[in-house]
């Protein structure tokens, strides 16, 4: 493969800086694959090639221990956002496929299609909050919460990390606006 | 803004919705074999009812789905929302209630 | 009818004012009319007019629910202008202009139609071109419109920023001379006066709920929360409610009625000279004779009857308005409010007959009516008056959804209307 | 100027902290917690407008948002340039600070001499309503002569010029319970609701610190203790609680749906220090549970003549003034009433050494403790008096009052010199957002008022504003409605009024001008007019006055115009109707609503992979969607035209490189994948093979073209299906909604990777050639991989898909790689292809290039209106398949009948004329008009490859009529052209169909 002659490049997010508590920063690429199964079809299956699958809607389970990073999102009764290792798309579509013979599912690389930024600091759920019309109190979306949501005019994955911690994810287009709205909220 | 409560995804603001219009107008099973009166209403007629009205919601800025709701289209209250292919709750009738947001 | 003039407003001036007569009567209503017209709005009135001024048919009843003029009549923008794509509705719109054009000295009342120009903006090159296919097809029609470059535009609208550097830059506009904005309250009562003096009966908080019908089936008259009333023709102008009475009725409508919101902002002295109508940011702006920013926005997504709308819609129009005129981002909204309009799947209204034999029906005008007014009621005056429709809205029929003989101006132009 | 007004203690000043205001050019003295109504009545100054329409002298009516007089033009912060200034501020709720610039409006040459007051002389004609019944001879005058002099008479400030300089933020916030108002009721509904911590309330407040009413008292006592100490212990409680939230400079503005309430922060406005960039205001949307509604109550003025002269107040307000600022304003004042509450001002007021007197309207039996009160304190009160009016000019110099006798008459008249009179006619709830959030209002005979009725939302209604005005009771009260018990002991309120709509008077009511809507210049006499004419509903009583509809939305005038109209037409109060409030409270900013939503962040601009790239080497842009696209890719001294015959001529000479990736696409994967396209697009799929490619067209369900596209079969369960670039959403929900409530039991699923992949197309005879080096393991031979196919493997390394399409005719690939991947691969194919005359091109060229071989683009030749076989391309719908969507529209009877305009090309007499896109076609253009039109313009290029221009167009039953002679207009006139078959270049070499 002649794929390291080249640069990857991800979208024109520009290196702003805020001076304010909450930092909003660019993260680095990683795989991601929309995954989409009917309940039924799982058929039991509560892991697949190490994620976790038994998370309720709006939720995020990341095994903790795996140093593979294998996240899993589920954004949908029908749909999960699957994260791991930039460098390790193809072989988790393949353990996944492999699992799965048989099931009608679908598994399709999102890896370029979306850009990630991380949102830390304490306040950083009014940062979220200048854009996004969904209740942030850690009753209403604990650490381990993600969803697809709305952030200004553009759509998002906002996933909470921890109380101070979130990651917005949107596809590369809205990259610049995310993190140009993000930047701004931080100012105020 | 409308607060809607999506079967999958609980209460969520108006904005990561798409209204759908009237819920329950069946596509012809066989489309070929309806006049054209009765195409032209399943079409273009609807019930727009001054009360409460079964419509159709995609909660597409959230989980995707596409579901269903009664809401009084006086009070703009929703009455209830149930998942696609769920038959019409049993409260045609029933004005909607004070929504508590609690 | 006690003439207005500035002659007769200078005699009263001068006795305090105690001679002006009412406006309108408030009969009581009588046991049959020849006509009983439901709905008193600007279209229900300006039947009524024409029904008697017109046509000599003056035993006629207006028959509302509220107060005259209180729905979309003064709930709108106040936009007029004729600059439609297709003939039908070029017809039907520019027969309004001619009449909004005389309406004050028609009516003895100031309905103050002032022809400051309607600029549509070009922002894309899908603007562009449906723009200019609405320009020759107006000026093939006789209707006045042109075309104007991005720097016309400015001459004629001085505040609005043709700056390439906008989000979506201004790439032309489309500008009917003729077009403008006019006093809407004013439209309601003229006409009520006029018809008012021509025997036309007006009558306030008097709801309509059901229809009369002769053995036949044709109509008989209609109950309504005064009792029933004979007549022998019912025409229904029922803006967003038409559904509802029809439903009383017992028929469907290919309509849908949802919430509209407006706003207008604190007066301040003249600073907009005509109106801008900007449809790829979805925005329409003018200034009152009393100073106020008056802007149009968009519709709510779902069906309601509650005249009230979410402020997502507001912001989004104001994000726009303040895109085109970066000047009035410290501009106050005063005062937001909401209509409900009656939608048809083509954006066309429906004028014309319908199943049932002397029942009327005048709806669908949806985001754009109030601009229809003199020629809505003039053409629906002649179809109850006749029991046929005018040549003017005969393709505005409720048939056209069967046939699929739509007249789509949205999908033509993707304008709001 | 000094501050002779100013008291010499007391008030919720600063005054370690003078500042100074510039006034009309002026300097105005005061101090931190002033505002500018405030300063200037320290000053002495109480004329600061001119009124709407009259342009009479105005001063200040009020201490709070419902001043409907003193406006004012504020520069915010003059010293940092322009873009800060803004029109219609109430001097009254404008806090003080140093720096502010304002100035008075609605007047010329000057506030003191305005030329405009000449209306004040012709007001016997400019009654209620006149301009409907003049100005309408001659008829083209309205427009030209009396307009224009209207609209330069009306309107209040001038508007800001240059573009707001100032930063808004917005906030979404949800609590438990909302409290609106921070007076007593707000504050102890506030203490309840949070008190056990586990409810989440926010506390908001229009004025700069909570307190509400307390903070103009200075005898009021609870639990034995000064008022505002229990304020500041309230306050105090509520800080320490994590679980509360205080705003204060907060207006909530706007009661919505589903308790959605609106409110604006003020941030900046009101710091001298605020740094530059701090946002000046912020939106915050809250989303409650619960809302308590703690708004209080506005106090009625009473109406007689002259009752707008400056230094007639509302009897509330002159005592905040002389509590709460210190300020006195005037030496000689006296009290004209009908409510007890105006009482607690009259002995306030002497008791700051003012001389006072009271005039009651009420009879001395009709009043209450406060009448002995005053007397106590040595003040003359007239009890059963009337005003008849009010003396001065630019000031109140005094009052001519006189005893009304037990069947009305009007007694013997008494002047009572003053400089300043406090007025009370009761008070008003105020229900507006109660109203606001559909709650049914309810008329209260006892209170005079309309109060709550039952809520629409999860509301409650606490204090003043649902007309409780005992201090206990309105604690209690809020203190209920926060879901808790107090019980406290304050010291009794004066309450209890009685109603006056317009005082008794002998004079000609009919000459009289006796405001009701201070602001918009609607006198008692408007009103009766109004009704004389027949406006009854009090909605037409306000249109025709104009009475409530100016910008303090009728807070001080609404009960008084509707007690008069109910009075006249001797109805209850409630037949003739309440008005409906609707947002905003008051006058909100468009910055505000707008918040972060402009400049870069007005809408997101889309740009590709490859668009640092096209930027770089010169493009020029367009905005497609939201979407910036390269519109064509200028060399020095080109233009357009020039750019765009280049690149055309490049493609189909050497080869052409165009940026794709737009392209809306979908992957569709599943067992019933091929079913499912079968029932969204008109053309079958069932036989395409894996690894082919075929062009699918989609239909609404009203049969008519809804988006087109290439799709590829990856697989035999997978499609990758592209869109319109602008139709790509639209057809994502389209494909869900059917797959979710048409088809639920079909196995398939939808994917967006529009961004997943950045797609280049090389087209042209050489794009073989360009590619062949980075491709190893695909053969790109004809025989191996023929026009309309697709594999996968590796672009110069990187996964691909490759496809064998073209929309130019010419042989031609577009290679999809990953996104991020897109400008490195682009420019590794650029490169390379310099070697073989490569050319970019953008999306005028594309355009072209697809005319010239007669490929249609839907948005272009289709607008909604238009079906598959008007476009000729019926050959693409299946008449096998038994449905897919649209197939049941296509055979209504309007769909099928003879003369639907069809696709076909038009070719200019003269080769060089290029027809302008949107022009009309007629056979006959020396017809009269309306000339009957046959059909329009729906592309227009200048091709060089053709030697000529070309057009599409949509013609009746155009196919029939090829080589015939019609007229296409022109901005001049029109022009002639032949129709012709929609293609109009012949591919040489080897082409996309070879």
């Amino acid at each position: 493969m002649l794929e390291r002659n080249l640069a990857r490049r991800a979208p024109t997010v520009s290196p702003l800086v805020s001076e304010a508590s909450v930092t909003v920063r660019p993260l680095d690429p990683q795989g991601r694959l929309a995954f989409r199964i009917k309940p039924a079809a799982l058929a039991g299956r509560g892991t697949i090639d190490g994620f976790d699958l038994t998370g309720a809607i709006n939720s995020r389970t990341s095994p903790e221990a795996d140093s593979g990073m294998r996240t899993a999102l589920r954004l949908g009764p029908d749909e999960w956002m699957l994260i791991t290792a930039a460098d390790e798309v193809d072989e988790r579509c393949e353990a996944i496929s492999a699992a799965l013979t048989g099931v009608p599912h679908s598994l399709v690389d999102v890896s370029h299609r979306d850009v990630g930024f991380s949102v830390e600091g304490p306040g950083a759920d009014v940062v979220v909050n200048a854009g996004c019309p969904i209740d942030l109190a850690a009753k209403a979306f604990p650490a381990g919460s993600a969803t697809r949501t709305i952030l200004g005019k553009a759509e998002i994955v906002l996933a909470r990390l921890a109380a101070d911690r979130f990651t917005v994810t949107t596809w590369r287009t809205f990259a610049p606006y995310v993190q140009g709205f993000l930047v701004e909220a931080t100012r105020s | 803004m409308l607060l809607i409560d999506c079967p999958y995804c609980g209460k969520r603001p108006e904005v990561e919705f798409h209204c759908g219009g009237e819920a329950h107008i069946a596509r012809p099973e066989t489309p070929t074999a309806v006049g054209d009166a009765d195409w032209g209403s399943f079409l273009y007629y609807r019930t727009n009812p001054k009360g409460v009205q079964a419509e159709r919601w995609l909660h597409g800025h959230g989980c995707g789905r596409w579901f269903n709701a009664l809401r009084d289209t006086v009070s703009d209250a929703f009455v209830a929302t149930y998942e696609m292919g769920k038959p019409r709750p049993d409260r045609d009738a029933a004005t909607a209630s004070t929504p508590s947001n609690a | 009818m006690r003439r207005f003039s500035l002659k007769s407003l200078l005699q009263e001036a001068a006795s305090g004012h105690q001679g002006w007569e009412r406006q309108w009567r408030a009969p009581e209503p009588k046991k049959e009319y020849d006509v009983v017209i439901v709905g008193g709005g600007g279209h229900g009135l300006a039947t009524a007019y024409y029904l008697a001024s017109v046509h000599g048919v003056t035993n006629v009843a207006v028959l509302e629910r509220g107060w005259i003029g209180g729905g979309n009549t003064g709930r709108n923008t106040t936009i007029v202008r004729s600059n439609y794509l297709f003939d039908e509705s070029a017809g039907l719109y520019e027969h309004a202009m001619k009449l909004w054009e005389g309406l004050s000295q028609e009516l003895n009342y100031n309905v103050m139609f002032s022809q400051r120009g309607v600029l549509m903006l070009a922002h894309n090159h899908h603007d562009v071109v449906s723009f200019k296919r609405h320009v020759y097809a107006n000026r093939l029609n006789g209707i006045d419109n042109e075309w104007l470059s991005p720097e016309e535009c400015k001459a004629y609208c001085p505040p609005l920023s043709i700056s390439p550097d906008l989000r979506y830059p201004v790439l032309g506009g489309a500008l009917q001379r003729r077009g403008g904005t006019a006093r809407h309250d004013a439209v309601a009562w003229g006409y009520a006066r006029g018809a008012d003096a021509r025997g036309v009966d007006i009558i306030q908080n008097c709801e309509v709920l059901g229809l009369k019908r002769h053995p036949d089936g044709s109509v008989a008259g209609v109950e309504t929360s005064r009792g029933t009333i004979g007549a022998k023709r019912v025409g229904v102008v029922a803006a967003g409610h038409t559904g509802v009475v029809m439903g009383r009725f017992g028929l469907r409508m290919p309509v849908e009625s949802v919430p509209l919101q407006a706003l207008v902002s604190e007066p301040v002295k003249p600073v907009f000279p005509c109106v801008v109508m900007s449809n790829a940011v979805h925005a329409y702006i003018s200034q009152s004779d009393k100073g106020e920013l008056v802007i149009g926005a968009g519709t709510d997504q779902y069906v309601s009857y509650s005249q009230q709308g979410g402020i997502q819609i507001i912001n989004h129009t104001l994000d726009a308005i303040c895109e085109l005129f970066p000047q009035f981002g410290r501009m106050r909204m005063l005062r937001s409010w909401g209509g409900i309009v009656d939608v048809t799947p083509d954006r066309s209204p429906i004028l014309g007959k319908t199943p049932i034999e002397g029942l009327f029906v005048n709806c669908g005008w949806g985001t754009g009516g109030f601009k229809a007014t003199p020629g809505s009621g003039h053409v629906f005056a002649h179809t109850l008056a006749t029991g046929e429709p005018h040549k003017i809205n005969a393709p505005f029929s409720l048939d056209r959804f069967k046939t699929g003989r739509l007249i789509d101006e949205a999908a033509a132009a993707a304008v709001a209307h | 100027m000094s501050q002779p007004f100013r008291r010499p203690s007391g008030g919720r000043i600063d005054r370690s902290r003078p500042l100074a205001v510039t006034f009309n050019g002026k300097r105005l003295e005061g101090f931190a917690g002033d505002t500018v109504a405030s300063m200037l009545i320290a000053s002495g100054q109480h004329l600061a407008g001119r009124s709407f329409k009259y342009h009479r002298p105005r001063g200040i009516l009020s201490h709070g948002s419902d001043e409907p007089s003193a406006l004012l033009s504020v520069d915010w912060r003059a010293d940092r340039g322009p873009g800060y200034r803004d029109p219609n501020n109430r001097a009254s709720v404008v806090e003080a600070r140093d720096g502010l610039v304002v100035n008075t409006q609605n007047h010329w040459p000057s506030l003191e001499t305005d030329i405009g007051a000449v209306n004040d002389l012709l007001s016997p004609v400019f009654v209620a309503g006149f301009y409907y019944k003049t100005f309408m001879w001659p008829r083209k005058f309205w427009d030209r002569v009396y307009e224009p002099v209207i609209r330069k008479a009306a309107g209040l400030g001038e508007a800001p010029d240059v573009k707001d300089a100032d930063r808004y933020s917005n906030r979404h916030a949800h609590c438990d319970v909302l409290v609106v108002g921070a007076g007593p009721a707000g504050l102890a509904a506030a203490l309840a609701a949070s008190a056990d911590g586990t409810k989440r309330v926010i506390l908001a407040d229009e004025g700069s610190e909570p307190g509400g009413a307390l903070l103009n008292d200075t005898t009021a006592t609870i639990d034995g203790r000064p008022a505002k100490e229990w304020v500041a212990g309230a306050v105090a409680t509520l800080d320490a609680r994590e679980n509360v939230v205080i705003l204060p400079r907060t207006t909530a503005f706007g009661y919505y749906n589903h308790n959605h309430v609106c409110m604006v922060e003020r941030i900046s406005d009101h710091r001298a220090d605020a740094p530059e960039g701090l946002a000046r205001e912020r939106l915050w949307q809250v989303r409650a549970g619960e809302v308590v509604l703690a708004t209080g109550s506005h106090e009625r003025p009473l109406v007689f003549e002259n009752n707008d002269r400056p230094g007639i107040m509302l009897a509330e307000s002159v005592r905040a003034y002389l509590n709460r600022w210190a300020v006195l304003p005037g030496n000689e004042l006296v009290v004209v009433t009908s409510s007890a509450s105006a009482y607690r001002t009259a002995l306030d007021a002497k008791a700051a050494g003012m001389r006072v007197s009271i005039v009651d309207i009420r009879l001395e039996a009709d009043c209450g403790p406060e009448f002995a009160a005053a007397k106590d304190a040595g003040i003359t009160v007239r009890s059963g008096h009337t005003v008849i009016r009010a003396l001065g000019k630019k000031r109140v110099t005094g009052l001519v009052v006189s005893p009304i006798g037990r069947d009305g008459t009007i007694g013997e008249k008494t002047t009572l010199a003053c400089d300043c009179v406090a007025m009370s006619g009761g008070w008003t709830p105020s229900v507006h957002l109660f109203s606001q959030s559909r709650g049914k209002l309810r008329f209260d005979v006892e209170l005079d008022a309309f109060v709550p009725g039952t809520s629409a939302q999860a509301e409650r209604s606490a204090g003043a504003c649902r007309g409780v005005y005992d201090l206990t009771e309105v604690i209690a009260d809020g203190a209920k409605a926060g879901g808790g018990e107090l019980a406290p002991e304050a010291t009794a309120s004066f309450t209890g009024f009685q109603p006056v709509r317009v005082l008794p008077t002998d004079a000609d009511a009919s000459k009289v001008k006796a405001f009701v809507d201070f602001q918009n210049d609607v006198t008692a006499k408007d009103i009766r007019l109004a009704v004389r004419e027949g406006f009854e509903s009090i909605e037409h009583v306000k249109r025709y006055t104009t009475t409530g509809m100016a910008t303090d939305q009728g807070k001080t005038s609404n009960m008084n115009a509707l007690g008069l109209v109910a009075g006249i037409l001797d109805r209850p109060l409630p037949a003739v109707g309440t008005t409906t409030f609707r947002p905003p409270y008051t006058p909100v900013s468009f910055g505000a609503l707008i918040g972060p939503a402009r400049d870069e962040l007005f809408d997101p601009v889309r740009k590709t992979p490859i668009d640092p790239w096209a930027e770089a080497n010169g493009a020029v842009f367009e905005p497609v969607a939201l979407w910036r696209r390269a519109k064509y890719f200028p060399r020095v001294g080109e233009d357009m035209h020039a750019a765009v015959a280049r690149e055309t001529r490049a493609v189909r000479t050497h080869v052409g490189i165009f940026d794709a990736s737009t392209l809306g696409k979908i992957e569709v994967i599943g067992p019933d994948a091929a079913e499912f396209m079968n029932r969204i697009y008109t053309n079958a799929w069932t036989k395409l093979k894996t690894g082919g490619c075929r062009y699918g067209l989609m239909l609404r369900e009203d049969g008519f073209v809804y988006d087109d596209g290439v799709v590829a079969r990856l697989a035999e369960d997978r499609f990758h299906v592209t869109t319109t670039t602008g139709g790509a959403p639209r057809v994502m929900r389209h494909m869900e909604d059917y797959l979710q409530t048409e088809w639920p039991d079909l196995d398939v699923f939808l994917t967006s990777i529009t961004e997943q992949w950045a797609v280049i197309a090389l087209q042209g005879p050489n794009a073989r050639k360009v590619l062949d080096p980075f491709v190893t393991d695909i053969d790109l031979t004809e025989a191996a991989f023929p026009h309309m196919t697709v594999k996968t493997g590796y672009v110069c390394g990187v996964p691909c898909r490759l496809f064998r399409v073209s929309f130019t005719g010419e042989l031609g690939f577009e290679v999809n790689v990953p996104a991020d991947y897109g400008e490195a691969v682009w420019k590794t194919l650029y490169e390379e292809g310099q070697k073989h005359g490569i050319t970019p091109y953008g999306t005028e060229a594309m355009h072209v290039l697809r005319a010239e071989v007669g490929y249609v683009v839907v948005g272009q030749e289709t607008d909604g209106t238009v079906t598959p076989d008007d476009l000729g391309l019926s050959g693409l719908v299946s008449k096998v398949k038994p449905d897919f969507v649209g197939k049941r529209s296509l055979t209504r009877p309007d769909m099928i009948a003879a003369g639907r305009r069809q696709l076909v090309g038009l070719l200019t007499k003269t080769p060089d004329e290029v027809l302008d896109e949107g022009a009309q076609v007629v056979d006959d253009p020396a017809q009269p008009i309306p000339m009957k039109m046959i059909g329009h313009v729906t592309s227009s290029y200048a091709s060089s490859n053709c030697g000529r221009s070309i057009a599409m167009a949509m013609i009746d039953a155009g196919r029939e009529r090829i080589g015939e002679t019609v007229f296409v207009t022109t901005p001049a006139g029109f022009t002639e052209a032949v129709i012709s078959n929609a293609v109009f270049y012949d591919v040489k070499g080897e082409t996309a169909d070879a």
